[in-house]
């Protein structure tokens, strides 16, 4: 039994012109103790995919498809009713984490007053709260410091704690690395596999543009285009065999230390991806990919399952399989 | 070409400027005629605001810079226009970079109005197709469109075809591809190589992505707090990196061909005051065995001809330390 | 938090300065020697003339450079001698005001108060429902833009003429001379009550519009998003809401006393309530040049009082500007 | 997202500005009381200073708004100080905008020392009670015409404007677009002028609006105390007669209520127009 479990999920975004299919389809689930990163260019519908899990409200509309944790059948389309698991049994480190602190309440108020609306007394938990502090190298005198007093990676790190603290069974990480150094970058993704590793996450999604970190980190790999799952599998799979096109070039268009223009010219995706206003019938990839065939144009491809849960959504790839 | 001698940025901050902050101390480097310098750091480092000044954005506490041998800062009315029409700049963020109530080609119009007004349309918009050609844009693909309409590798490579339009000798791109896409990002880098070869072009690309900066660079300098901590020839750099800073930022880039070792890498340190000694000294896996790091700033000194590191222990491990050398590339002893 | 203390300071002073000097400059500047039309009206009496004419040499003083006139108004100033009113001769200016300042303290600063806290409130829980806040919306904005005057003529017609529940002029009755009893007292609140409504009311309207608004801006903000995306209930995030929009509300009040001061000075006017602002109106009319030196003089301390005040409490509530994270708001 | 909004804005503006409530009652409010600036004085045979009825008498078929204690025909007075009102109100209002503007736009964009010194002398006239400073040069002025009153309050009105103009500009110019016009060699004038003023134009726009009834307000209250225009007519002025002539004690209803009720419709719609165009202009607040 599969820690999460997402079946068809669709989520559209409403717009004056029409319903933008963002996420257009996606199944996949996680087992327990699993760091799933979730890959593709913006636009691609990862952010919708981690943010209607969480919240999800207008300008999103939910549109079909269910979400299970741990037994649960999650009510994404209420936003009410979801209050329940948010926080508790699923919780988010949202990209813009270094702005998520009100800037007029000391950190330990906006603790406190959090951790009441569940129930919990603040003074019961100081304990706890000092050694997460601790996992994320932060001195225990940020909570009596005003947010706007702390940098920007603190206040990051002071919402992974937040964030984590009521030990969600699964965690969200949306873009949290984009703005950082490389050198935090590091230490701040080693302090998500380190939240996995003692348990104060039971599973967790790391959404990122990044390949090459989810490399270092993640167990598996779902990478996402125009709306729709392309490939997903485990991380060495994903990245030295992948199956579907689209996967292959964004792989291959990724330098590396040791790269050098000169020596090897590596090259981009070609063409756009297309508008999710009303995205094309048959395969969404297929005007940029040089195996497309007239099936392609016509069917949006089969995603097939494979041993081990591996998921390839492509007829190209369908046909040298069988 | 361009030359940097001593430039020195200090930012006045509070009422009639109180506090003081040094974001650029003493950086001096060269660019050659067709040649690719990386300038490296983390956000905070001083690499922008070094992209800055050369663009005349931002004015030069103490130092020069020179252009050709003239101080750009004197540059004033036609000397000045004459000094954009060579030097040019492409920046972080292209979604901003355009005015968003306009149509995105405005950018050209307002290099023609203030460059080339004798030019009649027909003549202009030969000129913008070529260059549009040059950068690998279809002109009616892009031309009479709003910037939320284009992708930010199409609006990157419009800015870069706008620089195009003037005989530009030095290109500023200051982390043009951090806001991309990876698969956007490449294509752009390899225009910006292209160029270098086919026009000569010298850029300073500024960046804190050290993998792109290789792929691209000849040379790469590496910036902390202000300070050149490294500097050379970019394989020299990249392969045998000597400031533990330059090892460090290696360390912690995330690879396709091997994961993450068990190096240490600490978070980034509370800006505090330099107080004197090194700048990285706190963050310094070596610093607790050096007395020296603490009390006295290094300065930049060759390692071999296109190498040299500011660094107490690892100078010393440098072939040929001349005070000759330190001086003349112009780095001081606090 | 110093620094901020010093600019805000600094800027007082300045005001102070210029509003002294403009109090200097106008009577001399302007066309048509107001001086001289104000000595020939006083010299319907003998007295006032000559008591008139000692200030006049002794501040003004004609006779010297037009820098040691200055100096000699700012002496004048410190000392409290702002001349002789010639509309109520031969009561010195000072003597006039000081009598006046109970007055409009007194409708002015519980009007100012209660209107701030109550408007803040309304304009918070009027945010939260749709029905509510299209409602209150257009009612708030049409308070606001609603002439002082206007409303107390109404209210002085509605409450005053026609229920006959209140007076519609003077601060006490004809028949009483002013002394300390509970009978004094209650007759003093009685002619109080309608121009501290008419003043509340229309500042109501503005605080709770300014309220809503900011409220509906905060809503939008990252850590609403944050707070949401924690599963907090309504409640908390709206008091989060409410205590972020609260600072710029309190910014609002400091740029907001000097219309405010101008609202009661025609509520008084309407009311015959005999404030600053009545005796400033009475003494345009009159052209008593003494007066209207002393009552601007009066109303721009009053305000550069009331707007530290204010500051100092920004100070308290926003602890950006207390741990000197900016430098101005 | 990008690249999926393929309408050209101003369609999208125009379709918000229909949906909007707040935008239509405000503008419909504004246009009623233009047409009857512009009609009201064709509809009636009377000057506003004539004597031309029995004295106070209400509302009737001949006198629609009744009569003053004199016999003047309230209606006649209405209509004829409309016409003041949006005087004054466009021109304080649009002086104080433009000011403001001017000197915002000019503190922001050159920073430094000027910027030390215009924000300094800004937040001085902001906190001088503008009225008061108004009553005394009007006290002293022996004539006064609409137009003067309009420059007086275009003149003490403008500081909000420039602390807000000031703030924008501070954040349009750390935009990257002011700096490639910058690099383009464009001179600092023609960059506020086309780069960074086209963006505010809806602040703009929202500002004039706010001063317009600023104006309007203040001019009123001017005129109230006696301090208006010498010669003519208007809505301040019929309150002052009104409140003099003992309407309060006699009464007289129709004599106050009229040009009272005409400003606080007319300017709050002018502030609910505000909101509808905030709500529009900001697509954060629009509602789906």
């Amino acid at each position: 039994m599969p820690l999460l479990e997402v079946q068809d999920l669709r989520v559209y975004y409403q717009t004056i012109r029409g319903d933008v299919k963002a996420l257009d389809g996606a199944s996949f689930s996680l087992a327990e103790g699993e760091i799933m990163g979730l890959a593709g260019e913006s636009g691609c519908g990862k952010s919708t995919l981690g943010r209607s899990l969480v919240l999800l409200k207008p300008p999103m509309k939910y549109v079909e498809g269910r979400v299970t944790l741990e037994d649960f059948s999650l009510p994404i389309w209420d936003r009410e009713k979801m209050n329940a698991f948010r926080f508790s049994k699923i919780s988010l480190i949202p990209q813009y984490a270094m702005n998520a602190l009100n800037p007029t309440r000391k950190v330990k108020k906006i603790f406190t007053d959090i951790l009441a609306t569940k129930g919990i007394k603040g003074s019961q938990v100081l304990p706890e709260l000092r050694r997460r502090l601790e996992m994320v190298e932060l001195p225990l005198d940020v909570l009596n410091m005003y947010p706007i007093e702390l940098s920007g990676g603190m206040k990051q790190r002071v919402v992974m704690v937040l964030s984590t603290f009521l030990n969600p069974s699964l965690l969200i990480a949306d873009e949290i690395t984009s703005a950082l150094d490389v050198s935090t970058q590091r230490a701040v993704v080693k302090m998500l596999v380190d939240f996995r590793d003692r348990r104060v996450v039971r599973a967790m999604i790391v959404i990122t543009h990044d390949i090459s970190l989810l490399y270092q980190i993640a167990d598996s790999i779902l990478v996402m285009y125009a709306g729709k799952l392309v490939e997903k599998g485990t991380t060495e799979e994903i990245l030295r065999a992948p199956k579907h096109p689209y996967t292959r070039f964004l792989i291959a268009s990724l330098p590396d230390i040791g790269v050098r223009y000169g020596e090897r010219k590596l090259e981009g995706v070609p063409g756009c991806p297309p508008l999710l206003l009303q995205p094309p019938r048959g395969c969404r990839f297929r005007e940029r990919c040089p195996h497309a065939f007239e099936k392609c144009l016509e069917e949006p491809p089969f995603v097939a399952i494979g041993p081990s849960g591996r998921q390839v959504a492509c007829w190209q790839a369908l046909e040298e399989h069988a | 070409m361009l030359e940097l001698e001593r430039v020195t940025k200090i930012y006045r901050l509070g009422v009639l400027g109180r506090k003081a902050l040094k974001a650029v101390d003493s950086v001096s480097f060269t660019v050659a005629r067709g040649q690719v310098i990386s300038l490296i750091g983390e956000s905070g480092s001083g690499k922008t605001t070094i992209g800055r000044m050369i663009l005349r954005l931002t004015p030069v506490t103490f130092g020069r810079i020179l252009f050709q041998g003239a101080d750009i800062s004197k540059f004033h009315g036609l000397a000045l226009k004459n000094y954009y029409r060579r030097v040019q700049g492409v920046f972080q963020d292209p979604f901003s970079s355009y005015n968003p109530i306009f149509k995105a080609d405005r950018i050209f119009n307002i290099v023609q109005r203030e460059f080339f007004p004798h030019l009649t349309k027909g003549e202009w918009r030969e000129r913008v197709a070529n260059a549009l050609c040059s950068v690998g844009l279809e002109p009616g693909e892009v031309l009479g469109k709003y910037p939320h309409q284009l992708s930010g590798g199409q609006l990157q490579r419009l800015l870069i075809a706008r620089a195009m339009l003037l005989e530009i000798q030095f290109l500023v791109a200051d982390e043009i591809l951090s806001m991309l896409d990876a698969s956007t990002r490449i294509d752009v880098l390899n225009l910006l190589a292209e160029l270098k070869r086919i026009r000569d072009l010298a850029v300073l690309f500024i960046t804190h992505d050290l993998s792109l900066a290789y792929y691209i660079s000849d040379e790469a300098i590496i910036i902390y707090r202000g300070y050149i901590v490294e500097q050379g020839a970019i394989e020299k750099v990249f392969v045998s990196p000597l400031h533990p800073y330059t090892r460090m930022l290696l360390a912690a880039v995330p690879r396709l061909d091997r994961k993450w070792g068990p190096a240490e890498v600490g978070l980034k340190a509370q800006e505090g005051k330099i107080v004197g000694g090194c700048p990285y000294h706190d963050r310094c896996l070596h610093a607790e065995k050096e007395e020296t790091c603490k009390h006295l700033k290094p300065s930049l000194v060759f390692v071999d001809d296109r190498h040299s590191v500011a660094c107490h222990p690892m100078g010393r491990l440098a072939k040929g330390v001349s005070h000759g050398t330190s001086e003349a590339r112009g780095t001081s002893v606090a | 938090m110093q620094r901020y203390l010093a600019q805000k300071l600094t800027i007082y002073i300045l005001t102070f300065f210029l509003a002294v000097t403009i109090d200097w400059i106008i009577p001399r500047f302007m066309p048509g020697n107001p001086v001289q039309t104000m000595l020939s009206r006083a010299a319907l009496r003998a007295e006032a003339v000559e008591v008139m004419r000692g200030y006049y040499l002794r501040a003004f003083g004609l006779d010297v450079p037009v820098w040691q006139q200055y100096l000699n108004f700012w002496k004048a100033v410190f000392h409290g001698d702002l001349g002789v009113s010639v509309y109520l001769f031969p009561k010195p200016v000072i003597r006039v005001i000081a009598e006046a300042i109970p007055y409009t303290l007194a409708i002015l600063v519980p009007a100012i108060v209660l209107s701030w806290i109550a408007g803040n409130k309304f304009g918070a829980f009027a945010a939260r429902r749709r029905w509510l806040d299209n409602t209150v919306l257009p009612l708030g904005y049409f308070l606001t833009a609603t002439p002082y005057m206007w409303l107390g003529i109404l209210l002085a017609w509605g409450f005053g003429v026609g229920l006959g529940w209140f007076p519609i002029a003077g601060g006490y009755s004809f028949a009483m001379t002013p002394h300390l009893s509970w009978k004094f007292v209650l007759d003093l609140l009685w002619h109080w009550f309608l121009p501290f409504v008419s003043l509340f009311l229309v500042m109501f309207g503005g605080w709770a519009i300014g309220m809503r608004n900011m409220i509906i801006y905060e809503l939008e903000a990252d850590y609403v998003q944050y707070l949401e995306s924690l599963g907090a209930p309504r409640k908390l995030i709206r008091r989060y809401a409410f205590r972020n929009a609260v600072l710029p509300q309190i910014t609002g009040l400091a740029l907001q006393i000097g219309t405010i001061a101008a609202g009661a000075v025609v509520t008084e006017t309407v009311f015959s309530y005999p404030g600053i602002g009545k005796l400033l109106v009475e003494a345009i009319q009159n052209q008593d040049y003494f007066l209207i030196q002393g009552c601007f003089l009066f109303i721009i301390i009053g305000v550069l009082l009331a707007n530290l005040i204010v500051d100092i409490a920004y100070l308290i509530v926003d602890p950006r500007t207390r741990r000197g994270m900016v430098g101005e708001i | 997202m990008k690249g999926e909004k393929g309408k050209k804005p101003k369609n999208e503006f125009l379709y918000f500005a229909w949906r909007n409530w707040k935008l239509r009652l405000g503008l419909a409010i504004v246009l009623f009381f233009v047409v009857l600036a512009i009609v009201g004085p064709r509809l009636t045979p009377h000057q506003p200073w004539a004597y031309v009825g029995p004295p106070a008498r209400p509302p009737s078929k001949e006198f629609w708004f009744g009569t003053t204690m004199f016999g003047q025909d309230v209606f006649t007075q209405f209509v004829y100080g409309l016409y003041p009102v949006f005087l004054v109100g466009a021109l304080g209002g649009g002086l104080a905008t433009l000011i403001g503007t001017a000197i915002g736009f000019t503190a922001g964009y050159r920073g430094g020392w000027v910027d030390e010194i215009l924000n300094t002398f800004t937040n001085v006239v902001l906190v001088i009670p503008t009225l008061a400073l108004l009553l005394i040069i009007a006290a002293y002025l022996g004539v006064r015409s609409f137009f003067i009153q309009a420059v007086f309050i275009g003149c003490t009105a403008w500081p909000w404007t420039a602390r807000a103009v000031r703030a924008q500009t501070l954040s349009l110019k750390a935009r990257e677009f002011v700096d490639l016009a910058r690099i383009s060699a464009a001179r600092p004038t023609k960059i506020i002028l086309t780069e960074i003023a086209p963006n505010m134009l809806s602040y703009l726009v929202m500002v004039f609006i706010l001063q317009f009834g600023g104006a309007i307000l203040n001019a009123a209250t001017l005129d109230f105390i006696g301090l208006g225009p010498t010669r003519g007519i208007s809505l301040g002025l019929m309150m002052q007669m009104a409140l003099l002539w003992g309407a309060l004690p006699l009464g007289l209803w129709w004599w106050f209520v009229p040009p009272g009720l005409a400003i606080a419709l007319l300017v709050g719609a002018l502030y609910i127009t505000n909101v509808g165009l905030d709500e529009i202009f900001n697509p954060k607040l629009r509602e789906m």
